[in-house]
């Protein structure tokens, strides 16, 4: 049973190496302080099945709310019914799950925020870079929705007359791989012009790399996901934009969305956070969060 | 005056304590832990929570019973988390084209048994280290998985038969527990009681020697990795059973789990000695305390230095302690 | 195989009671259970044997001398086929074979005590002496019945082991030897190759050793048997060849020599052209 | 005719053939790779993009480096990969706090040396096996790392001076490559002509033995790890200066990198043999190989299994063709 | 430490010349190098020594026999510090110490070769020779110097290895065992244990070693001597004695015994109460 007075909420996490995931525990952490109930956190490291495992144990303790960001959507699903069955709602961030008990899907629509980086993109480049680029991606082939941010990009641009893409690297979302694939990258493709980088150790593996080849005054990196380096390289010209979502909001989201069905309200099953692409014309606001 | 006198006949209880040390340590310890936890949550000691830990722990379990057998033979196999993913993903996308869910058992069975064959047989017929094929096999196998699933997860649809092997209960107790407990038992009658165990075992100690009173040494050696695959072939169906989908993230770091667990057990990476007891202890300990820490509400930021401190603390106990105490038993 | 004429064997074979080099080891009327010619071997660019005769007949012992580094054990671990030769041929029993491993030649009933025992250090004394040889009752070990025969084994060598379900990683240098022999010995073997059997043993135990191989002589068995302790050679051998930088120099019936003798052709004094 | 004939002495080359038979197969195949890539890509023996290569192989080859110590005593050191993302981490912090660039340098060799030696003392002076320390030592530090940053990677600013320590050039060579080729060449002839040296290879092939004619081995063993630390600070010193940042990401998965590249450049995991020269090729070959794929334009599903794939011919050719050959000489 | 009167104590020294049991070895003019008094040791639930006393005179060498297992191996090294005692005392002329390990029994100039050799496989030769005792000049291994010494340490035992540099796994079992009596007859110990140290040496060898043995004799140093040779005994010997089951059971002056007694003794025969 749960602690007497305090209702418990779990978070079950993907991992901790992404300042991402990080901002997201925080802002469910505040959320949660804001509204009384205890939230505890599961790490697991990248690892599918502890996610379940987790989840399973939560269900045990006969938790209040589960928020789940999921490594492999469909194999989470027998554990959010297994939830449901034994009442406790589940609300699902970031990652998105196929159609199931879940309350509430909160994130951004990867697919498409990669498209409208794509159409950002093509936009840059008519107005930047005379309408021509030869791009790169550095990927997460092992993250399934950076997977998808990758495809909607892709599919935007390609045909474009002047855009060449010069392949796929996978960082395995791990920056010093990610910096490793980004370097060899420009190595293999001297005339490279433009890099995307789809999630954030995938851009600060971008970033470190064409600082460490010198690359700032011919490449142009987009990318996902604010950081300090990513301020620091749109500052310096080079990141000429970055999709920032809102990690924490999505966080603070979800508690608050556990702790209105808790109380018998209705929550939109699609609770969408916008994503904003940050350029160096919209970046100030930022400064403030990543120092 | 000479006397000539023999020794005394030695205490069969110090004995046994010196012979058994390793396994008794590590069954102290899980009882340390498991006392600390049921005082430390309410939750611990439900029987829901408690088959929950099995049913969580049987894949590692049944993995790790395999890689005891590889490690007494001085072996290793880097590969499983890598096999255990492949086996994953293949079954998923096989059962998605319409084939039957037992025909995929027994597929992804001889196809376990393959993978480790083709592993055992450049350790064993190559003579190539198994550190280096495994680690080999873990890259390949992983790339192999990410190749065919294409980074997404393949959903498992209608094969409630199938999804009965991840989360079925049986006369109160999870399948999957059910087969961990068979095949630990098997493994456990193996080792000590059948030829083969004894070739494993001689092997381990001492190959050219195994070798030398014509054991097929070299068969021996390969035939440990099939053990192994096929073990993860049955670890990588009851996932997929249980989460009903596969995909190439499966079981990351799966390898060093397994093999914390047969070490904190008392089977030396030297080769040659090893128990399965020790295994099944290992393997429990490691889950109960992952387990156990959730429910302690422990921050995340501490659970990896909590759950290193632990097993490290475990085997320190085991070396100092118990094994010193036996073994310089009568120091006093 | 021939059961009968084996005393007669170990009496009539003759043999070069001159040295006889390069050469083989002359004509004899009975059949060697295992003949060699031309044996070579080389471990990088060491040759360990260049070019060895030599037959063991059933029933008699056959002395192996020689300095050390000599090639003794290597060529006795190509009898038991832990070496495979580089050239040379290998006839058992008139047949010539070529054997493919150690348990090839134990199938055909090649059995040795290696100089360095060769024991499994985390199995007990039991298993060690059944190592390869385990009796099962079905599928499983018959531990019961090994622990029984073993009993007997050892004693019949007057070792004295106290626990035999005891690891064989920490007994004193003579017990392991001890361990090793009794293996050997103990399932009817056709050759019996003891590489230094004694040189750990103490006395009595030495002399249990010298009475095994008189009697496993007696049933047929052909020993050879490699030693420093030249003495004992005389108390058990029929012929003694002795060995010089990885070639045969030399061949004598136990009756046409004596220890002077024996040590200047190890040590290549006189005869050395 | 008894003739009585002394042995010939062996062939000096074939002697030597035998005597570096790992050394010269990582060679040949390090070879094969160069040439192989110099064909299949323009760009890949472009000056630039051998820098480049030497670059980003300087981390892996420092801590490989310090390696071969540890698997040459018969040890081994998991906790490599979580040793720099600490040092990574805590030098960005400190370094946030306003420390001088230098004075954080050497504080964090400093604490690379303290956290191997701690990891040393239990394997050395408290028995418990190196695997187990280090395993546990992985799931620590990158616990600690964690922790330290909150998940935030720390940049580090203005600080020139240590940036160069990363990105800078000195005589047409980056700098990481020269403390690399400096620490190689330091490694090389402490193994090959100091005492110390001859201490390590000792306790690795006998420890015991080495007991026994008084070499303090556990002392020796310890100081290996305190090496290994030494070696993972200035590795994650490096990464931090390359990336200008820190954080608790920093080298996943490196501990498997760096014992592939040990080796593959036939540094033996049973302990008491192995190479620096081998150590320098098994590094390079990998780095080359995964250079070369995307120079390649191998589809990024491949290299995993491509990447795997080679480094199991590699050490395959080496044990097959040139071991064999070698040892069995003069077959003929 | 006291250079003269090494002749003398080797010659003066009385000691049981009548089995002494359990008890001290007696009244002696000259003062042992090494006295043990009571010293046990169990491995488990083993008792390898049950309460050893013994004595070591400068300059005498003391043979040590006994069946195997007897527990010769344990003694000896716990003299060398390769053990630590569970109980009992051990004086270095005639000052009590607690030998902390072999470092420290090294360097108070006590050196073994241990019955399973303790060689470094993967070194070479000259490495293993000169294995705890490198020679450096400044920082670096004075390879060359070595090279030179090596040789002429193992000439003087006449062994035959002909390629210093090489690894010493591959050599035989002979030439094995020589390099460790080398290694440790070579740095001027004053106290010289050697268990069963010519088990595997060939005869020239083995005269070698007795040689030895008389030469360092003569110098002052103490040398114990484990063999079951036992004839070799009475070449070298000026005491022996007799272990049996944990304990010394008899001590003879060698001009008080001879071989038949000996094997009496060993195997507890007669002398049994
Ligand atoms: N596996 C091996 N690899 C390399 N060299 C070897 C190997 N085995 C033996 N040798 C070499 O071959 C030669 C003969 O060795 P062998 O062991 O046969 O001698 P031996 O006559 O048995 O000597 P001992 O009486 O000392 O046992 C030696 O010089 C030895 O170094
Ligand atoms: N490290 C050890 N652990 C456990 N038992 C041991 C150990 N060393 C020796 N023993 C036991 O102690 C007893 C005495 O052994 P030791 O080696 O001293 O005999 P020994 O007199 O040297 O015999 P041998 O002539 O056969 O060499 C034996 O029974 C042996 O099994
Ligand atoms: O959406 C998140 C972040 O973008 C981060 O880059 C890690 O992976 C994804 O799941
Ligand atoms: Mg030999
Ligand atoms: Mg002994």
């Amino acid at each position: 049973s749960v602690a007497q007075e305090k209702k418990t909420i779990a978070l079950v996490q993907i991992n901790q190496q992404a300042l991402f995931f990080n901002q997201m525990n925080e802002g469910a952490q505040k959320a949660a302080d804001a509204a009384g109930v205890k939230l505890v956190i599961f790490n697991s490291n990248n690892e599918p099945t502890a996610q379940n495992s987790a989840i399973e144990t939560y269900i045990q303790e006969k938790v209040s709310g589960l928020a789940v960001v999921a490594i492999d959507v469909n194999g989470l699903m027998p554990a959010v019914k297994q939830a449901a069955d034994a009442g406790i709602p589940v609300v699902a961030i970031d990652a998105i799950l196929p159609a199931g008990p879940q309350k509430a899907q909160i994130g951004v629509d990867n697919a498409t925020a990669g498209a409208d980086m794509g159409k950002f993109f093509l936009d840059y480049v008519k107005t930047n870079m005379a309408g021509k680029a030869k791009i790169g991606v550095v990927g997460a082939l092992n993250s399934y929705i950076q997977n998808v941010r990758q495809e909607g990009f892709e599919k935007t641009i390609k045909g474009t007359d002047g855009i060449e893409i010069a392949g796929v690297v996978d960082g395995q979302n791990v920056q010093d791989n990610a910096l490793s694939a980004a370097e060899n990258l420009i190595t293999a493709n001297p005339d490279l012009t433009a890099i995307y980088a789809t999630g954030e150790p995938a851009l600060m593996g971008a970033i470190a790399a064409v600082q460490s080849q010198g690359k700032q005054d011919t490449i142009k990196v987009f990318g996902w996901d604010l950081t300090a380096e990513a301020i620091a390289g749109i500052d310096a010209g080079f990141v000429a934009a970055v999709i920032q979502q809102d990690p924490s909001a999505m966080g603070a989201a979800a508690v608050d969305a556990l702790q209105k069905v808790a109380a018998g309200q209705a929550v939109d099953q699609n609770i969408s956070v916008p994503i904003t692409i940050v350029t160096k014309a919209n970046v100030d606001p930022y400064r403030a969060v990543f120092k | 005056m000479t006397v000539y006198t023999e020794r005394g006949q030695g205490s069969r209880i110090a004995d046994f304590f010196g012979e058994h040390a390793q396994v008794l340590s590590i069954a102290v310890f899980f009882a340390a832990c498991m006392i600390f936890f049921s005082v430390g949550s309410e939750t611990f000691l439900t029987s829901g929570n408690i088959l929950n830990i099995i049913r969580q722990a049987a894949p590692i379990l049944i993995v790790a019973i395999a890689m005891t057998f590889v490690i007494i033979t001085g072996g290793i196999d880097l590969s499983v988390g890598s096999q255990v993913a492949l086996i994953n993903a293949v079954a998923a996308v096989v059962m998605a084209m319409g084939f039957p869910w037992p025909v995929v058992v027994v597929a992804m069975i001889v196809l376990g048994g393959g993978l480790g064959f083709a592993q055992g047989w450049f350790i064993a017929y190559q003579g190539i280290p198994a550190f280096i094929v495994t680690l080999a096999g873990l890259s390949i196998l992983r790339g192999f998985a990410l190749y065919l699933t294409q980074g997404y997860s393949i959903p498992i649809q209608d094969a409630p038969g199938f999804f009965a092997l991840g989360r079925g209960i049986v006369a109160g107790f999870p399948v999957p527990a059910i087969i961990a407990v068979v095949i630990s038992f098997l493994g456990y009658v193996a080792i000590r009681s059948t030829k083969y165990g004894r070739q494993v075992v001689a092997v381990g100690s001492n190959m050219e020697a195994a070798r030398r009173v014509g054991m097929p040494a070299r068969w021996i050696i390969a035939s440990v990795y099939i053990i192994s695959g096929v073990a993860c072939a049955i670890a990588g169906l009851l996932i997929a059973a249980r989460l009903g989908s596969g995909s190439s993230n499966a079981a990351v770091g799966f390898e060093l789990q397994v093999i914390a667990a047969v070490v904190l057990g008392g089977t030396s990476l030297m080769g040659g000695r090893g128990t399965i007891i020790g295994t099944v202890l290992g393997t429990f300990t490691i889950a109960v305390i992952g387990n156990g820490l959730i429910l302690m509400h422990i921050s995340p930021f501490f659970t990896q230095i909590v759950t290193g401190a632990i097993i490290l603390v475990a085997i320190w106990l085991n070396t100092r302690i118990f094994t010193a105490n036996f073994r310089f038993g009568r120091k006093g | 195989m021939n059961q009968n004429g084996r005393q007669v064997a170990a009496a009539v074979h003759s043999g070069g009671g001159v040295p006889s080099g390069g050469g083989t080891s002359g004509a004899t009327d009975s059949n060697p259970r295992v003949s060699l010619r031309g044996i070579r071997k080389s471990f990088g660019s060491h040759q360990a044997l260049r070019g060895v005769d030599l037959d063991i007949f059933p029933g008699e012992c056959l002395g192996l001398v020689g300095d050390n580094a000599a090639g003794k054990s290597t060529l006795t671990k190509i009898i038991s086929g832990t070496y495979i030769p580089d050239g040379g041929t290998m006839a058992i029993e008139g047949e010539e074979v070529r054997l493919s491993g150690p348990a090839d030649a134990r199938n055909r009933h090649i059995e040795m005590v290696f100089q360095d025992l060769s024991l499994c250090d985390q199995i007990d004394v039991v298993g060690n002496l059944f190592l390869g040889r385990e009796l099962s009752k079905g599928m499983f070990l018959d531990s019961k019945k090994m622990l029984t025969e073993a009993r007997a084994m050892l004693d019949a060598l007057e070792i004295r082991i106290p626990k035999l379900t005891g690891k064989v990683a920490q007994l004193s240098g003579g017990q392991r030897q001890a361990i090793a022999i009794a293996r050997a010995a103990s399932f009817k073997p056709k050759v019996l190759i003891m590489d230094e059997p004694t040189s750990a043993l103490a006395v009595a135990e030495v002399e249990a050793v010298l009475a095994l191989i008189n009697r496993v002589k007696a049933q047929g068995v052909s020993v050879i048997l490699i030693t420093h302790r030249l003495q004992d050679l005389f108390r058990v051998c029929d012929r003694i060849a002795v060995m010089y930088e990885g070639t045969k120099v030399a061949e004598r019936q136990i009756g046409g020599t004596n220890l002077e003798d024996l040590v200047k052709l190890i040590v290549g004094e006189g005869a050395r052209q």
